[in-house]
């Protein structure tokens, strides 16, 4: 098998699923070690066409293989798979971290409800995000795209006895479902535009100019929509702090390193279509500075783990917008792809303190666990300090990148807030393990029950550590040649768009300047778990902090607008339907007849003189109106 | 010339007729269904002697009485309803009178009545015929005249009857007046070669006539003395109005006015039209507010006569073509209706016979009590509607399609629109029969074998022309070719 | 002499007087009555056009003989009825013999 | 005898199948219900199988009708000339694809119709009239005969409802039966003047279509015609805003009925829109398209919003189906090749799913005895299977890809977009509202902790399961691998009159 | 001219006298009047020379008919202490309407129209044989029709109107 048949690779875990869903829960352990089985031979399979890949060489490159599927006339649809450098990347990314999250999973659900069907959902969700990343047309990513939808919609919604989980899940779908509307309008328009849906023909296409300009910019604004519903961007965001509902693992999977990344994914997939519609870059960055300012105040508030890490990631994803935006492919990818090594590991360690700990995960109740569960403990400072951005971890590489990449092509303005942004991400992580890790035991009790947990979960801990250390060197021209990204990272991922990487010292110091005035802010704040600074601060500026806690008020605009707005026109429309259109329209009209019934049958008095007056009228008045007519 | 061998058919009846008042007067204790079965022998008589006719070269009486397929058909349906309604009235009549030999004379009597009416080909012999179907009528609907209703239901229709006969005969002198002449093909020619400062005489002449037509089909607003009739008169009697009466009246409309009155059809098509839109109309919307079967059965029968009455108008709009294939339909549909309306009345007399109740609410859970009774009235209730197997529905579809023509549209849309209102109380009465357990006490029971017989096969007739209407199609054709060979759409007059 | 017009102008108001008394009186012999009087206009009618227009074949002769013969039959059973009418209900009003209606 | 007339007579045979065993059961006694069950479960797998059959005898790229057959039925009488009324059959691709939803759903509805204890025999010889009126409008190539069957199959429903229904049996049969007649009044109308129009005596459709083509019917007689024929079948359509009758029918009708029903009745009405509108008359569709494509959005929008805040399944259902084939509508406007296969690939769709929802809720309800949402909660737990099969239907519903929904919604869209795409926009707003209301369904209903009294709810029976099974097939088939079904549309729809690429 | 004179005279009776059937408040009058009604109309028949129907006139209405209505109102006049009864019903009003209008056209008809082959206003002379070849030659058949009509009438008069146990 080579690169053509990538496909495979979603077809695995399709049958798994398959064999999982119909069998599972009869199975010893209910299969949860075909799962395993499964994820561990597509992460293998990955180096098979990573290998073929890059033997083919980069003249091959991109590797097409598709089949005709349907045809209506002119109208006609092909299927198939597209391996390049961004493909590849992506599927490094989903194949190693479903992998680790697969053999996580084993120790952090034992013993939960629908265990099978947990590990099947899993599959299917692999399945669906391998397929999305090697889809070789809009059509078919689109279909994948709601598949990983659904699967992360019924894995939010696993443990579905909680209310809580059900709403979660029913927001993630819905309010991505809004912004998949956007994509399948702005893919049908590229396709009226172009006449295929297929990726590689629409950027050619419109690189000859087949769009007009306010039209394509328009198109790619939809398409925007949907890559900000899947990677909750504002005002999108919404649903992915409640997604933190799910499993954590899933949270790490899907919610962290795979499927929100499906929209940079899209962005970097289109963006040679994006740099042709004017001014459409500049939008996405402007959203993603956005987000990642205002995620990365929110997170500030936040006591629960899981929470904090799920805000961070939506600023990280911002980040990878604005990366985006100023037309660096490989500078985006990057952050992706360092990004889902480093934010995976912190999901499973905070997984791994919620077992530990008998699932707590309010920083109000921990503190204190360093001593408890040491390698969590280790794991989770590596992968914080991976996202803050301690040189030379991954992190501060691929956030470098984006500085540099920001200071050259966007001006001052954005390099001044993404140094702020970059500021706050190092200081919502150091609180976040200051307050888990270290200082005093905010609850004894708890902590007296706290352990470590098992190798099972521990050891992925362990390799994605590894990863978030060394992932970031792949950026390196020479590290890139030795292990098959040629010529380094970005230029891998830019083919023939030479942007050679060197190290800036000048932007290394001055990131980890950011690095130290966030860690040490945070650190000064929070050290020994102490919360007094904290408070003053909340009490110095009410308002404010009142406004962060409720998260800038979006979901209780949303709530309102859809209680008020939505439900209330659908009560509306069903008023209308029954009392105007049914009650009066319909049963009025037949109340209408019966009633002329009613009228006309007292006509019929019964007396003769009146029978024969009838006669007598018809008579005359049948003559005389005829006479007059005809006259 | 005289050729009495016209009629042999009709002597037979008139013989039969004799024959049953005579054996009642010499055995005054006759069993009284016997005289019924001595009446259905002597229709099946006629009716066999009325074969041979089909087809027979065209006989002509002087003049006035033609003996062609029209009448050949017009005899074959009378003979038909008045054995149905004889072996109909059985058991019905037995129960009721002490004396019955007039009943079933009359009976016979009238339908050679309506025989006559469709043979006449002139106005003076048209008039005698109609009233010897009237007068044999307003006595059968006062038969049982302790019934206070049966005699107030004949007074009604005696009265108005003569009052309405007194106007077509009115009509009659001015076009006598008119064209010197009361023959089909004089009235024809006269109203051809009249001058135009004569109209006004002819519409008021032509109004008054239709008035008196009018009456006797029953259409609105000269219909009131149907319902009441209908309700007050003796079941069988019931469906004998709403079957002989009905057809008779259409005979002689057809007769008249393809063979005269289509001369002048620009001077009455309109008023036609419109008198088939009321009547259709009034009828279904009366309808609907019905409790009573027997009113039920007589407004919707009046809705009946607005669809056939659009035929009318159409022969007054079409071409020729248009108003020989309206009428072939217009034949088609008469039949399909009779069937229906006999099929029906054997069902409810079948039911009345038992319960005594002829409401609409009596028919409660018929369907748990005498499930084959209800599928006959809902069958013959169907067919009404105009609804799929059953005649009704092939006969209508047929009779409206012919008479569309670019003027009349509207007026066929509006009776789509009336047999669709007219759905509503059908189901109205199904839906006492078959959505409702029966009230308490009635349990299931059979009917008499005669009725129940006599409905099945009416039921397979039923659903026989309306699965397969060509044979009867045919035969309808075929008759109304004999009435255009002489009728008058060559000279049609040009104001 | 005296003109076909007059003759059809008095059957006209004839015919219209018996008209009204069916639409106007109560009584059932008196509507009978005027029935009569309707059908004597008619005869008068025939019998006026059969003289002046078509003298040698008079149809109109024969049939005014006949709407008198009918019209006899007709009141012998219509008086039948009444009378019947009478008995059931000792009254001869056609307007109180309106049980059937609606 | 050729093979294609062969072919005819196994058209003849599934239109005389059921009408033969409706008549075999009246003679039947009535307590011998199994013989009933048996026999009616024989006839609808014979009827699965001849339905599976046609579809797939059904040459994609032959000629445009197949398996023709024809018998004189009436002719040279009165005013019929030649081939004046014949029984006429024959399958397009799209009756053909009709063809096999009908024979699906109509053996969905016998399985689960296979419980029902009172009167068991009548139900079953109406419900095979009615499938025989389903089939003959679907093969008819005869005015008169569509019509028939027309009839045929939207009467029995009055029984049907009005004796085995459940909430307001009376008030919807009846509304039901009378808004469905009165539109078939307007088609009535429609033939009455078309055949004049033609003056060829003879309701043959394949002739009038070629007396259309060569110019018989005047722009202004189509255009005034068009209406009459478009707001006919639209009343059996669900057209706005003459769709009420479809959640009060829904909400009263036996299970079984309301899967025919929505799954392949209403699909009728869209039928007759191109078999009598848009074949007969294109000019008049052409002129009056927009409008059928304002009222379809509207539907579409409508019907969806409305759902949104149902409290019973079957109104739920009722008003997704009033949306559904609003989308169907919006296909068929649309009169383009893309747009049109969507709609009708849309009708298979929303056949197979309706019937499906509408035999889980029936499934439920003969348990819970109750449709309304806010009593339920939980039942995952209980009913697992039934949960899976739901959301699945709920999903094809939503338009989730892989499923049949998406493959039609997907054409409609693409369809819509070529010639209106503010409306096209519309749609896909549509089948987002959709996701709502389902989702909320399945949250309040399905998840959450399960509700004390629902606690003994059993699954659904092996038997309701073949159905569902057989149904969940179907969506799936579509959902993944349409080719087969659009190979044989799409011909059949270029060779409409007035249909662009 | 005396003719003229005696027509118009016996006109203006016979419109009276039908007037006066329909008008007067007492049955009984109404009924004389009905009498002279017809026997004016008789006369008219005699202006037009038509005697044989002239005669039928008499015969069959001054005799048969008025008798048998006589008859009949004795049989249905209430007995002494019987309420007396108002004989005009309420539609009256109405019913003069409509039969105003119908005399209106009538005699609008009668006067305006052209009757076509109007021989001038000296009627013809009408032989007796002619009628009676007519009736028996030309319209036999009616003529037959018309004896069944009559024994129709007379059994339905008997059967209605026989007494029968019980009233």
């Amino acid at each position: 098998m080579g690169a053509e048949e990538a496909w495979i690779l979603a077809a695995v875990p399709a049958i798994t699923f398959l064999v999982l869903a119909a069998t599972g829960r009869y199975l010893p352990r209910q299969g949860d070690f075909i799962g395993i089985l499964a994820a561990g031979a597509i992460f293998v399979l990955f180096f098979v066409v990573l290998a073929d890949f890059l033997d083919l060489g980069e003249a091959a490159w991109p590797i097409v293989n598709n089949i005709a599927w349907t045809e209506i006339g002119e109208f006609e649809l092909r299927m198939g798979i597209l391996v390049d450098p961004i493909t590849i990347v992506m599927l490094a990314v989903i194949t190693t971290v479903a992998f680790m999250v697969n053999v996580f999973s084993v120790g952090y659900m034992k013993g939960e409800p629908r265990y099978w069907w947990y590990f099947a959902m899993l599959q299917l969700f692999v399945a669906s995000m391998l397929l999305l990343v090697v889809a070789d047309n809009l059509l078919l990513l689109y279909i994948s795209w709601e598949l990983v939808g659904l699967s992360s919609f019924v894995l939010i919604g696993h443990y579905w006895e909680r209310r809580s989980a059900v709403e979660a899940a029913k927001k993630a779908f819905i309010t991505t479902r809004v912004g998949d509307v956007g994509l399948l309008i702005g893919i049908i328009l590229l396709w009226e535009a172009t006449g295929t849906f297929n990726i590689l023909e629409i950027i050619e296409a419109v690189e000859a100019g087949a769009v007009g300009e306010v039209r394509l910019f328009v198109t790619m604004m939809f398409i925007f929509l949907g890559a900000m519903g899947k990677s909750a961007q504002v005002p999108f965001h919404v649903w992915l702090p409640d997604a933190m509902e799910g499993p954590t693992p899933v949270s790490a999977l899907i919610h962290a390193a795979t499927m929100v990344v499906a929209g940079v994914y899209l962005v970097a997939r289109l963006l040679p279509v994006f740099e042709v519609a004017e001014g459409a870059l500049l939008v996405v960055t402007f959203v993603g500075l956005i987000t990642a300012l205002f995620s990365g105040v929110v997170a500030f508030a936040q006591t629960d783990i899981k929470k904090v890490l799920a805000y961070s990631t939506i600023s990280q994803l911002g980040f990878m917008f604005v990366a985006l935006g100023t037309g660096l492919v490989g500078v985006g990818m990057f952050h992706l792809f360092t990004h889902a090594f480093f934010k995976a590991l912190l999901f499973l360690g905070a997984g791994s303190v919620i077992i530990g700990s008998h699932h707590h995960q309010e920083m109000g109740q921990l503190g204190g666990l360093w001593r408890k569960m040491p390698i969590t403990a280790m794991t989770f400072l590596i992968g914080s300090l991976a996202l803050a951005g301690l040189f030379p971890l991954a992190g501060f590489w691929s956030k470098d990148e984006i500085l540099h990449a920001v200071d050259s092509h966007r001006g001052a303005w954005a390099y001044v807030l993404i140094s702020v942004a970059a500021i706050m991400t190092a200081f919502y992580t150091t609180r976040l393990f200051i307050r888990t890790f270290l200082g005093q035991p905010q609850d004894a009790e708890i902590h007296s029950h706290t352990r470590e947990t098992g190798p099972i979960m521990t050891l992925p801990l362990v390799f994605l550590a590894i990863l978030s250390i060394i992932a970031g060197l792949v950026v390196f021209n020479g590290v890139g040649d030795a292990i098959g990204f040629p010529g380094g990272f970005p230029e891998f991922v830019f083919l023939h768009e030479p942007e050679r990487f060197h190290v800036d010292w000048g932007l290394v110091g001055f990131s980890s300047a950011l690095f130290v005035i966030g860690t040490f802010g945070a650190a000064w704040i929070y050290w020994r778990g102490r919360l007094d600074r904290a408070t003053a601060a909340a009490r110095w500026q009410p308002q404010l902090s009142e406004m962060v806690q409720r998260k800038f008020y979006f979901d209780d605009l949303y709530q309102f607008a859809i209680d008020r707005g939505v439900l209330g026109l659908s009560y509306l429309v069903s008023w209308f339907d029954r009392f105007a259109v049914n009650d009066t329209g319909v049963d009025g009209s037949a109340n209408m007849t019966r009633y002329a019934g009613f009228v006309l049958k007292h006509v019929q008095t019964g007396r003769v003189p009146n029978y024969a007056m009838a006669i007598a009228v018809g008579v005359v008045a049948l003559t005389l109106i005829t006479l007059a007519v005809r006259n | 010339m005289r050729d009495y061998t016209l009629f042999i058919p009709e002597y037979i009846a008139v013989g039969s007729a004799i024959a049953i008042l005579a054996a009642e007067l010499i055995w005054p204790r006759i069993r009284k269904d016997l005289l019924a079965y001595a009446t259905a022998v002597g229709a099946v008589a006629w009716l066999i002697a009325a074969l041979p006719y089909i087809g027979h070269t065209p006989g002509d009486f002087q003049g006035l009485l033609r003996t062609d397929d029209f009448t050949t058909y017009f005899r074959i349906l009378a003979a038909a309803i008045v054995f149905v309604v004889a072996l109909l009235s059985a058991q019905y009549m037995r129960e009721r009178t002490s004396t019955a030999g007039e009943y079933y004379g009359l009976l016979l009597i009238g339908g050679i009545g309506m025989v006559l009416m469709s043979a006449s080909s002139e106005l003076l012999t048209a008039y005698i015929s109609l009233e010897l179907l009237s007068f044999s009528l307003y006595i059968l609907v006062g038969f049982l005249k302790k019934d206070i209703l049966s005699n107030e239901a004949s007074l009604k229709y005696i009265l108005l009857g003569a009052f309405s006969s007194a106007m077509l005969l009115y009509g009659i002198s001015i076009l006598y007046g008119l064209t010197g002449s009361t023959t089909y093909e004089g009235i024809a020619e006269g109203l051809a070669e009249r001058g135009n400062d004569t109209d006004a005489a002819a519409i008021v002449g032509i109004m008054l006539i239709i008035a008196g037509v009018g009456f006797k089909v029953s259409a609105a607003p000269f219909h009131m003395w149907a319902p009441d009739a209908y309700e007050g008169a003796p079941l069988p009697i019931t469906a004998f109005l709403s079957t002989a009466s009905k057809a008779a009246g259409f005979a002689l409309i057809l007769r008249l006015f393809t063979g005269a009155l289509i001369v002048d059809a620009v001077e009455w098509r309109a008023a036609m039209a419109a008198l088939a839109a009321i009547t259709m109309t009034a009828g279904n919307l009366i309808a609907i507010q019905q409790t009573n079967l027997k009113r039920l059965v007589a407004y919707s029968s009046i809705g009946q006569v607005g669809y056939m009455l659009v035929v009318i108008a159409a022969i007054g709009y079409g071409d020729a073509a248009t108003a020989e294939d309206a009428s072939a339909a217009l034949l088609l549909h008469l039949v399909g209706y009779t069937v229906a309306t006999l099929a029906l009345f054997s069902a409810l007399i079948a039911h009345y016979n038992r319960t005594g109740d002829d409401s609409i609410a009596g028919l409660r859970g018929l369907a748990e009590t005498q499930p084959f009774l209800a599928l006959v009235i809902t069958a013959s209730l169907f067919s009404f509607a105009g609804l799929p197997f059953f005649a009704g529905f092939a006969t209508k579809f047929l009779m409206f399609q012919a008479s569309t023509t670019d003027e009349l549209l509207w007026l066929v849309g509006l009776a789509a629109a009336n047999s669709f209102v007219s759905l509503y109380y059908y189901l109205m009465v199904m839906r006492q029969m078959y959505l409702f357990e029966p009230l308490a006490g009635l349990t299931r029971f059979r009917p008499s074998p005669l009725l129940g017989g006599l409905a099945g096969i009416l039921l397979l007739g039923l659903v026989f022309i309306g699965v397969y209407p060509q044979p009867a199609f045919e035969a309808a054709d075929g008759a109304v070719s004999a009435l255009f060979e002489v009728s008058a759409t060559g000279l049609v007059r040009t104001p | 002499m005296v003109p076909l017009e007059n003759y059809l102008v008095l059957s006209g108001i004839i015919f219209s007087l018996g008209v009204y008394g069916v639409l106007a009186r109560r009584n059932a012999v008196l509507v009978l009555m005027s029935i009569e009087l309707m059908l004597n206009a008619v005869s008068l009618n025939f019998v006026a056009f059969a003289a002046y227009l078509d003298p040698d074949l008079i149809t109109g002769v024969i049939v005014a003989i006949f709407v008198i013969a009918v019209a006899a039959a007709e009141v012998g059973l219509a008086l039948a009825i009444v009378i019947r009418l009478f008995r059931n209900r000792s009254t001869a009003n056609v307007d109180e013999a309106a049980t059937l209606r609606w | 005898m050729g093979f294609d007339e062969a072919q005819g007579y196994v058209l003849l045979t599934t239109l005389a199948l059921p009408l033969v065993v409706a008549a075999t059961l009246l003679f039947v006694p009535g307590s011998q219900k199994m013989a009933v069950r048996y026999l009616s479960a024989i006839n609808a797998s014979l009827l699965l199988g001849l339905s599976i059959y046609v579809f797939l005898a059904y040459q994609a790229g032959g000629d445009p009708i197949q398996m023709e057959l024809r018998w004189a039925w009436i002719e040279n009488v009165g005013f019929l000339q030649e081939n004046g009324i014949s029984l006429h059959l024959g399958v397009d691709g799209i009756s053909a694809l009709m063809t096999l939803l009908t024979g699906i759903v109509a053996f969905a509805g016998t399985l689960v119709a296979w419980k029902l204890e009172y009167r068991t025999k009548d139900f079953f010889i109406l419900m095979w009239i009615l499938i025989a009126g389903v089939y003959g409008t679907f093969f008819a190539l005869d005015l008169f005969f569509f019509f028939f069957f027309y009839e045929l199959a939207v009467v029995p429903l009055y029984l049907l409802i009005g004796i085995w229904g459940s909430t307001r049996k009376e008030y919807g049969a009846m509304k039901l039966t009378l808004m469905l007649v009165g539109g078939s009044v307007g088609i009535w109308i429609g033939i009455f003047a078309v055949v004049h129009e033609a003056g060829l005596g003879t309701f043959d459709l394949p002739t009038l279509w070629a007396a259309g083509e060569s110019g018989v019917f005047s722009p202004n007689f189509q255009k005034a015609i068009f209406p009459f024929f478009a707001i006919g079948c639209g009343v059996l359509a669900g057209l706005w805003p003459l769709h009420t009758w479809s959640p009060d029918g829904h909400m009263s009708a036996p299970t079984s009925v309301s899967m025919v029903h929505a799954g392949v009745l209403m699909k009728l009405g869209a039928f007759g829109i191109i078999r009598l509108g848009i074949q007969i008359l294109p000019d008049g569709a052409e002129f009056w398209m927009p409008a059928l494509l304002v009222l379809g959005t509207v539907g579409a929008l409508y019907g969806a919003i409305a759902a949104l805040t149902q409290r019973d399944f079957k109104l739920i259902s009722g008003y997704s189906s009033v949306s559904h084939m609003g989308f169907v509508l919006i296909g068929l406007a649309t009169l383009n090749e893309i747009g049109m296969t969507g709609a009708v690939l849309q009708m298979f769709s929303h056949g197979v799913m309706t019937a499906l929802v509408f035999l889980l809720i029936g499934a439920l309800y003969d348990q819970a005895h109750t449709r309304d949402l806010s009593d339920f909660g939980g039942i995952a737990k209980v009913m697992p299977l039934w949960v899976v099969a739901y959301v699945v239907a709920g999903l094809a519903n939503v338009g989730l890809p892989g499923l049949s929904g998406f493959t039609a919604e997907f054409h409609i869209f693409v369809g819509a977009f070529r010639t209106y795409p503010i409306f096209g926009g519309l749609a896909i707003l549509a089948a987002a509202i959709a996701a709502a209301y389902m989702l909320r369904m399945f949250g309040v209903v399905f998840f959450g902790p399960l509700k004390p009294r629902w606690r003994d709810l059993k699954d659904i029976s092996p038997i309701e399961a073949i159905a569902a099974s057989l149904l969940i097939v179907s969506m799936l088939a579509m959902g993944l691998w349409w080719a087969p079904f659009t190979d044989r549309l799409a011909p059949t729809i270029l060779n409409l009159p007035g249909v662009t690429s | 001219m005396t003719t003229e004179i005696l027509w118009w005279i016996f006109a203006a009776a016979i419109v009276g006298t039908s007037a006066g059937v329909v008008l007067s408040g007492t049955v009984i009058h109404s009924a004389i009047f009905l009498i002279l009604s017809l026997a004016g109309v008789g006369t008219m028949y005699l202006f037009l020379t038509i005697e044989f129907v002239a005669l039928v006139q008499f015969l069959i209405y001054g005799g048969a008919v008025t008798v048998l209505i006589l008859l009949a109102l004795m049989l249905t006049r209430m007995g002494i202490g019987g309420r007396p009864e108002p004989v005009t019903g309420v539609q009256a009003p109405f019913g003069a309407l409509v039969a105003g209008a119908l005399m209106a056209t009538l005699i609008g008809v009668a006067v305006s129209t052209a009757w076509p082959g109007d021989i001038g206003d000296s009627p013809a002379e009408v032989k007796i044989e002619q009628i009676g070849e007519i009736l028996f030659q030309d319209f036999g058949a009616p003529f037959i029709i018309l004896s069944a009509l009559l024994l129709v009438a007379f059994i339905g008069a008997i059967v209605i109107a026989r007494q029968e146990d019980g009233d």
